[in-house]
Order: C-alpha cells, then structure tokens, then sequence
C-alpha cells in the first residue's frame, strides 16, 4: 500500500526563537522548499526554556525533504548551532501525500 | 510613600519566587513593551518639539560617548576578577554599558509621584544608549574580526524591535506636536502607570525565574550586579550635572548610565557572539541589576542627584 | 435599565450558539481575567485602608463557616438525589460552596449602576471564600484519605492565579490607599466596566460551548444549577442581614452564596479529585448558574435585601 | 495638520519593508480588531437610538444596491482588461464591491480631528455593505451553481467576526442608548484613537508584507487598485449628495465606495471560491488600495464632497 | 517490545487556518475519533505564511487512526483541498499506548 | 547512512493543559533530560477541548530518550492519567543528530 517513491525525511529541529530568522534563512539557502514552525517551550542540556518572554521562548521547525537534502541540512544545522546554541534536531521517515501535478517537486 | 508600580513588581517576584502557577501570556507582555515604547517614544518627541534641536547636540554625543566608554569600564573586571571567558565578559559588559527601559520607566514614574522635574528629552538617550554597547561588546568578544557580519549586526541593532518603537514613537511625537498627540492620549499616556504596573508584574516573574541561577554562578556575579549600577549611577549624575541639568535629570542620568539591558543586547549579543553564555548576563542584568535599580537604585541616583547639587 | 454587560454576555452567548466564527484569543481571555482579579483586589484594597481591620474579623470568619458549610449543604442532595457518583457530587458541591469572580464583578456593576451603597471590604470575603469549599470538596470526595496531597493541594489553592490576584491587588490596594492608587486608576478602575463587558461577551462564547453538554446531563442538573443559587442567595442575604450590612451588601453577599466556581475550584478538582468529570460540574456552574446569575439572579437577590430589610 | 494615526500607519510599513523584526502577535491583531469593530457599532447604535429607523429605510437600501452594483462595474475590467481568470476576476471584484472597516475608522478620525459633522448612522451601512459583494462574487465566479453550498455561505457572511461584533455593537448601543454607554465608553470610545493607531501600524507591517507580491504582478494590478477607489469614491460621494448628506456624510461615503475589503471579504472568498487566488485580491486591496486610501484617499474623497456642495 | 498490533497511523496536515473548520468537519465526517491542533506558520508552493494574521495563518492538525482510515482521509483531503489550497499532508507509524479498557477504540 | 545508535524513541504526549505542570514534574522524576511542549486544541474520547479557556486547552509535549527510558515513562503516565484524563499517548523512532561532545548523552 504504501508507495517507496514518496518516502521523505522529515527533519524537527527545537532551538530559540532568538535564531528562528537565522536558521530559517540558512534553510532556504541550502534548498529547502518549505519549513512550518510553531511557538515552543521546553527543557534540555541549557536548561529550562518557559517563553515567559522573548529570550527564553523556543520554536519547533519542521523541514520535509529528500533523505539526502535532509542530511545537508541537518549537517550544516549541527556544525553552526549546536555547539553554541540551545538545539535539538532529530529525522524520520514520512510518506508525503503527492501532488500528483507537481510530480518530484521535492526531490 | 511607596509607588504601587514597585510593589507589583514584588507581587510578581514572590508569586514566581513561591512557584504560582500566574503568568501573563507572552503576546500580552509583548503588546506591554510596546505600549511603554511607544509612550515613552512619544512623549520625548512631544517634548522635542518645543525646543531647538541643535543645542542638544553636545550631550547627545556625550551620551553617545557615555555609551561607548561604560562596557570598557568593566570589561578588565569581568575578564581579570570575575576571570569570565572573554565572550562572557564582553557580553555582560555590553549589558551594562547599555540601557533598561523598564529602568527608565520606574524612574520617570518616581519623579512624577514626587513632582520633581526631568529634562523632557531623555528617552533620547535611551535610544542613543541602546547602541554603542552593543558595537563595543562585539569588538571586545572578536576584535575587528572579518568573521563578524556587520550587515546583520547593524540590522539587528537599528532595527531592532526596541529602537523602531522609541525612535518611531520620538519621531511621531516630534511631528505632531502636543496638539496632535491629545486624541491618542487615552491609550499611550493615561494608561501609562497602569501598564507599567502590569509589565512589572510581569517582570517580577521573569526576575524570579532568572534568579535560579544565581547560586550556579555564584557570589562574585552578585557583587558585580549591585556594585556595577552603584558607580555607573555616579558616572551618570555627573555626566548630568556638567550639563546643567536639574535634580530630576541628573537622577535620570544616573539611572539610564546604573541600568542594564534585558532586551536589546541579549538579543543582538545571541546572534553576534553566540558563544557567550546568555543565561550569565541575564542572571546579572535581570537576576540582580534590575530588581536592585527599582527598588533600591532609582532612590539612592536620587540621593546622588541631590548630594551633587548640595555641593555645587 | 438594562445594562450593556450582560448584552456583551448575550451577544456572545447567541454568537457561540449559532456557531459563530468568533471568537476571543486565549491570551486575551488571560488578560481580561488577569485585569478584573486585580483591579477588585485594589479596589477592596483601598476600602480596606480606610476602616479598622479588626472589626471585621468576625464577619470574616462568618464568611469562612458559610464557605464549609455550603458545600455539605448540596452534597447529599447530589449523592442521593441527583445519583451522581461521590467523586462527582463532592466536585460539584465544591464549585457551588466557592465564588464566581465574574459574577461578583456583574452585581458590582449591577450596584454602581443604581447608585446602590455597598460594603466596600466584599472582596476580602471572594478572597476568603474561593478557599474552604475546595478543602471541603476533596474531603468529600475521598475522606481523610493518605492518598491526598495536601501540600499540592495547598499550594495550588494558595498559589493560584485568582487568589494571588485577587489577594495581591487587595494588599497593594490597602498599602498605598486612595492617594497612591490614582497613577493606576485609569487602567484598574477607569476601564473596569468595558474590560467586563468583553470578559462577558468571551464568556458568553464558552458558556455556549458548555450548554451543549446539557442534553447529555439532563433534567436535574439544570434544575440543581438553578435552585441551588436561588437558596444559596438566600442563605448570603440573611447572613448579611444579621451583621447588619446594607441594601447593597446583602445583595452582594447573597451573590457570593449563589454564585459558582468555574475557575479555581475545576481547577483544584482537576488535580486532587481527578475521577471526578469536569464536563459535569463545569455544565453546572458555567452552563447553567453563571447565565443565570447575571441576568435574572444578580436582580433576584436585590430584591431578598430590600424584603429583607423590609421585615427588619 | 497630519493624523498621528497615518504615521503609525507609515512606522509599520516602513518597519516591514526594511524587514525589521518588529511584529505584533496576532492574538493582539485581533485584540485590537474586536475593539475597533465593538466601538464603531456601538457608537453608531447609540447614534441611531436617537433617530426615527424608518427614516433611514431609503439609504439603506440604496447603499445594499450599491454594494451589488460596484462589483458588477469592475469584474469586466478585470476580466477584460486585466485578463485575469473568471474566479480571480470575481474575487477581486467582491473585494472592492465590500468595505474596509479600518479604512472607514480613518475617515471618521479624519473628519474627528477637523470637527467635520457627519450623520452618525454610518456604521449601519457598513455592515449592510459587507455583504452583497461576497454574494456578487460567487455568483460571478460560478453562475447560479448547484455546487455552491448557500447554507455555509450565509453562515459564513452572517455569522463572520466582523458582522457579529459590527451588529452585535449596534444593537447593543441602540438598546442601552447614550446614558447606558457611559460606563463602558472609557474602553471603547476613550481610546479608539490610540487601539487605531495601534491596529494601523500592525496594518503597516502587514501591508508591507502584502507588497512583496506587487511586482509578480505587474502594473495592471496597481493601477487598478489606485483608479478603482478613485473613481468608486465619486460614485460613493454622489450617492451621499443624493441623500442630501453633510459634508463629512459624503466623506464617509465615498470612502465606504472607494474602500475594499480585507478582512470578511477574502475569508468568504477562500471558502467559496477556492480556486480565486488569495494572494492576488489581497496584494490588490490590502497592498495598493488600503494606503492609497488612508494617506491620500481620504482627504481626495473629502474634496470631492466640498467640490459637489459647492457645485449645488 | 513493540507490540504490533498498537500500530497506528498519524496523518500530520499543515494547511491555512482560514480552512481549519471545514477540514476538521470534514474529517470527523470521514470518521476520525480525533485530532489536534496547533497554530503555525510556514514557508511552501504558496508562499510565506507569517502567521501575522488570519488570513496569512496556518494550522498544523494530526490525526491518529488505522491505516486504512487514515488513507481514506488523506485521500479525500487531498481530493478537496490539494489543488487550491496551502495544504502540506505527510503520514507515519505511531505505536499508541493503549487504553486497556478501550480495546480496539481505534479500530 | 541511517546511524543505527543514534536511534532513539519520542514520545508524544496529548493532554490537559490543567495537568501540564503535574505531568512534566513526573516525567523529570522519571529521568527525562528533556521535553518541548505546545500548546494545542483537540478532539477525543474526552469531547471537544477548544483552548477557548484555561480548562478546555491541551498541551502537546515530546520527550525524546532511550527506549527503555520512554517505555518506563509511557507505562507510568498510562497508569497515573489515562483513566482519568484527557490523554493519548503514541511512540516512534527517530534519528537524533547528536552533539559529539557529549556522546551518549541522551543514554
Ligand atoms: N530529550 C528531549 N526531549 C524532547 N525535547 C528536548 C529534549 N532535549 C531537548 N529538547 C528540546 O530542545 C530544546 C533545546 O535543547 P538543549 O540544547 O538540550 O537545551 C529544549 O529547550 C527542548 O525544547
Ligand atoms: N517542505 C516542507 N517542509 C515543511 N513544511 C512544509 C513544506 N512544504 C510546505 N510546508 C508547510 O505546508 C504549508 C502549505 O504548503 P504549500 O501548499 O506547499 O504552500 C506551508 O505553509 C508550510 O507550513
Ligand atoms: N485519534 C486522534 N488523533 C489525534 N489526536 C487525538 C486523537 N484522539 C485524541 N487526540 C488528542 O488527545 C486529546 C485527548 O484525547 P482523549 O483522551 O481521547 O479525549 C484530544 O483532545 C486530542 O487533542
Ligand atoms: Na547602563
Ligand atoms: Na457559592
Ligand atoms: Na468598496
């Protein structure tokens, strides 16, 4: 039932809404066609983030993409957030509903 | 007479300090900062408009001056006693040299209850001293490094929710006048007190979260906090008295120089000197600066105004 | 004479009924709730400033004994008549013991409009009897049980939104009187009336969301949720009689009795008697009392005070 | 002497263009959106409370014709001219046949601010004008179509946000009259000014936004959006006159013609006419017509009416 | 450990806000027991969707069912609202905890 | 190219909003080094939960951990919440993109 051809990778990235811009724009560079984001809160390794206000807000994206588009992406996330940044990025498979007009459009 | 504005502040504190579950939404302490920057933006620019521009000059650029030299004041500090990684200590540093708009406000509204006088073109200041700390911070963090993109800090700072409000409120009222502002009155000055009162409330929440970390980063963070707005409130009534200004100015003077940035620098320091650590220049400036200055500084840099005049 | 906020509260009741689109953020809604706890708490507050406080700790501890002894009042009558399962009936006795702050703000208004004298201390009893029925309610609900958290439950009543709210606007209010009040007024006070009539117009919306629930529940909940305040009322406006209050006290404190939790109270329910079902109490005291208090029921206890004082 | 409001309106736009960070959260939009709506149709309801109903049977109508006309004018230019697909053709025609309410709060403050009567019923035909152009737009686009789903169509007109709380605001002003409003105007009249000034510069923002698009398409689209108002507004202005209106009354007028939705317009098209795009109407009436008419519009639709009463 | 038969299928779409009824109403018709939302903003085909207000607003809805139902939905969804809407449909496998007392709930 | 060790399970979690602050407490108690949560409507056996107002709003929150961890986490909100509240409780893989300087962090 399920069709291999329309296998993606969905790549989630949780960061601070300080960078959201940042990475959006870094995204778009690197080729991505579309993002969604949605406002966050959350705790990790820099503590908790509340989003009583802007500095401790977080945001949660989801960029959908080819595997191999996907893996740039989350290289190129990895090697300019990571360190200094509040991040989580983490993939999985999806099956995207196609357009069936728009054939490959995200490949 | 204890001004209620400080008292919400405390109510937030403890309700945060005693885990409660109140909170404000974040979109409404948005549309709280914008209301105060715009009401602060306008009513400087009504003022402006009464006088001559020109003869502001000199102080603007003292206060521009004012702006640059701060963050080098405490910067060995930091760096030699505090012994903060150089990116920490440019950071904190770049707080301080910067301002507080919630400072300000508290300080305005304590003249006001006390009908003391101020020199009405103070929030230009404000938005002349939300810069040149940040541009210094980043050159103490990376030296005249090609690394930094300039572009988007000049972006981030010119642009920056703050300034837009303030320099496009100043503007506005510079352009229409006492006159044109009375119909918009209702919202932006009435209503002033009461949002203040809401946005601290607010803050002392905020403050109380910021302050879980203070034992993580210890004692000499804490020193730091409350010395640092102690001198540079000195700094700032000085710097007011060789201007001539009035009781009431030089107490703002002395705040303005006393205060430290939560919104701006934090923001533009994230983006340009990523490596220093935010949570250690929030703790000081809104942990320890910023409650100090509201209950206990706006007071004493009124002291200082007052000591200052009683010797000239 | 009708008043505009309970047309508010019609228009979104019809809005919310005929499925309109509209509809109010819930930051908006957080704002609305957030300005009326405190601008009563100040209110009270400043009233409080003016009078001994000793004089009034016996009606105090009145009010404390009515807020324990209203929710016992109902129970049995939920247990054995309504059939509802115990978790149940002591979670709806529970919402019925406590206070509705909305609807305290519409027979302030419904006062202020007539020119009605009232007892200017009335929000130190909403304060005092959000309380109790939520003890009350889970002892009810579970017996002196080990399994309770007391210390959780505390802190969630203590601590809640409403009471410190409400209980910090009263202490700010009693600390810095009438004259320290004014810089706030315009915001607090001032605008009271229209941030009521939009809070309505948002509950108008919810409670029509709840009255969808009331087919399911059927005949004996809209029965209890509109006899209960009918008797409550009663129960209020005697006690008020027998400390000798006014017109516009009993009136209120008649109000207080009738009137039912949907805030604090489902929110206590929710955490220490989780088996009980929020839909039901909440289609009690918001699809059913609230409406009914504030058009027909806030006027009905009006008139228990003037028989009341009539027979007197 | 120029409107503190248009320069918000010039801050937003000039911060989205140079792509400050700068926004306003939309719950805040729409904060701000229901109090304009409430306060125009309360205004306007207290206005009417005061004049014979039957009266204004006439305009009424004449203003319902009016809104089924001005679409019709425009959807073979589109269509034609423009060459636009027939559901694109449509759409933009409904959203020119409608009424911008912001744009109509221009006026008023307009006119406000130079003591310009003008007959306060006005409000009533902007809710009349909202809907016969969405009705005209999906006729356009589909025919007398067995696919169109009336029933959520009338909802979805009757039932929006705008008309909800524009004639909820009306009957509400109309049924308690000048007196019962007095307690709320402090919210809503009192700072309809400053939430104006307020929705404007998020409207700036917005508009920026929206301007993006203009280039992708083409010069037609501006044109159109600039000569449609131009010319709708002296149809408008003349309808007025007919009615032997003041001054201000064929103002208001003739900015009710030249305005265009943006607001229950598009969201009735989205449903209705899915396959118009959005983008396109929106670009043409919130990025070209909505500026246009509240810097330059306004005044130029104030000398047609000076122009035409000179010409009597 | 993972017990086949608590696989489910999670349908994620992201779409304009202005459609978010007639979508949900549309799924309840088709049989969905459920679903969530959360407000988004997003960048795809039709453009940037800044959330700044409603028009401009996207919603991102999720809804759990077999994986029968839920291609049936996507189907339709797809059917309805591909071709003139901001509509971005992806599926995946859930392994959902279990109501014991609701066995086969979701069946 | 998928890092077989870098698998870890996610688990999302749909409930009250009234219990977030219960639930996030209990999962930190429980071991979890980190969560995001968002604010969200819904639809479920509960009935419609719109976030007009504090009692009616759901939270939706994610944990990601070791398998073991979440099948630890997953047992004992079941036990605790599903009988008396609003929940719904599902699980799957993803690939974390992990921070090589603190290798096994998330074990
Ligand atoms: N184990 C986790 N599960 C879910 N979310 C997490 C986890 N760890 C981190 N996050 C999210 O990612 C953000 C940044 O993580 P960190 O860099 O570890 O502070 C946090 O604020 C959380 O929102
Ligand atoms: N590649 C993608 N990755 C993540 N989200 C996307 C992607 N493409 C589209 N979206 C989301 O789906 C919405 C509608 O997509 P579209 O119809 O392509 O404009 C966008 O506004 C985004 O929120
Ligand atoms: N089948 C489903 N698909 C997506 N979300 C669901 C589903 N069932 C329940 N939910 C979510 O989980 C919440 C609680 O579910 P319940 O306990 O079934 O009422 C609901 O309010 C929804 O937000
Ligand atoms: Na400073
Ligand atoms: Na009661
Ligand atoms: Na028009």
């Amino acid at each position: 039932m399920e069709d291999k051809s329309n296998i993606y990778k969905l790549m989630t990235i949780i960061t601070e809404a300080a960078v959201e811009n940042e990475v959006l724009n870094d995204l778009v560079k690197l080729g991505a066609k579309g993002y969604t984001s949605v406002d966050a809160r959350g705790l990790g390794h820099h503590g908790v983030r509340s989003a009583a206000w802007g500095m401790s807000a977080n945001v949660r994206i989801e960029v959908m993409d080819t595997e191999e588009n996907v893996r740039k992406m989350a290289a190129a996330m990895k090697e300019r957030y990571y360190r200094n940044y509040a991040m989580l990025i983490f993939l999985h498979d999806v099956e995207v509903v196609p357009h069936d007009d728009l054939d490959g459009v995200w490949d | 007479m204890i001004d209620p504005i400080i008292l919400f502040f405390i109510l937030g504190l403890l309700a945060g300090l005693l885990r409660s579950e109140l909170k404000l939404p974040p979109a409404i302490y948005e549309l709280l900062s914008i209301l105060l920057l715009l009401a602060i933006g306008l009513k400087g620019g009504v003022e402006l408009a009464k006088q001559p521009f020109l003869e502001l000059l000199p102080q603007m650029l003292a206060v521009l001056v004012m702006g640059f030299t701060l963050p080098i004041l405490v910067y060995p500090v930091l760096l030699y006693v505090g012994r903060f990684k150089r990116a920490d200590a440019a950071s904190i540093a770049a707080h301080y040299g910067s301002v507080s708009v919630g400072t300000f406000a508290v300080a305005v509204s304590y003249l006001a209850a006390r009908n003391i006088f101020y020199e009405p073109h103070m929030p230009v200041f404000v938005v002349l001293l939300e810069m040149p700390a940040i541009l210094v911070g980043i050159l103490l963090a990376k030296g005249i490094s090609r690394d930094t993109r300039w572009g988007l800090v000049a972006h981030e700072v010119l642009l920056g929710k703050g300034i837009v409000l303030l320099a496009g409120g100043l503007i506005i009222g510079w352009i229409v006048g006492p006159e044109g502002i009375t119909s918009i009155k209702p919202l932006f000055i009435d209503l002033f007190k009461g949002v203040l009162a809401l946005f601290l409330l607010e803050m002392g929440i905020i403050t109380a979260g910021q302050m879980g970390s203070l034992k993580r980063y210890g004692l000499f963070l804490v020193a730091f906090g409350i010395i640092t707005p102690v001198i540079f409130g000195m700094i700032g009534a000085l710097l007011g008295m060789f201007f001539g200004m009035s009781e009431g100015g030089m107490t703002i003077m002395a705040t303005l120089a006393a205060s430290a940035s939560y919104i701006a620098v934090p923001a533009a320091m994230r983006l340009s000197v990523p490596e220093a650590n935010p949570s250690l220049s929030l703790t000081a400036s809104l942990g320890i600066t910023f409650p100090f200055n509201i209950v206990l500084g706006v007071p004493l840099y009124h002291t200082y105004a007052q000591y200052l005049l009683s010797l000239a």
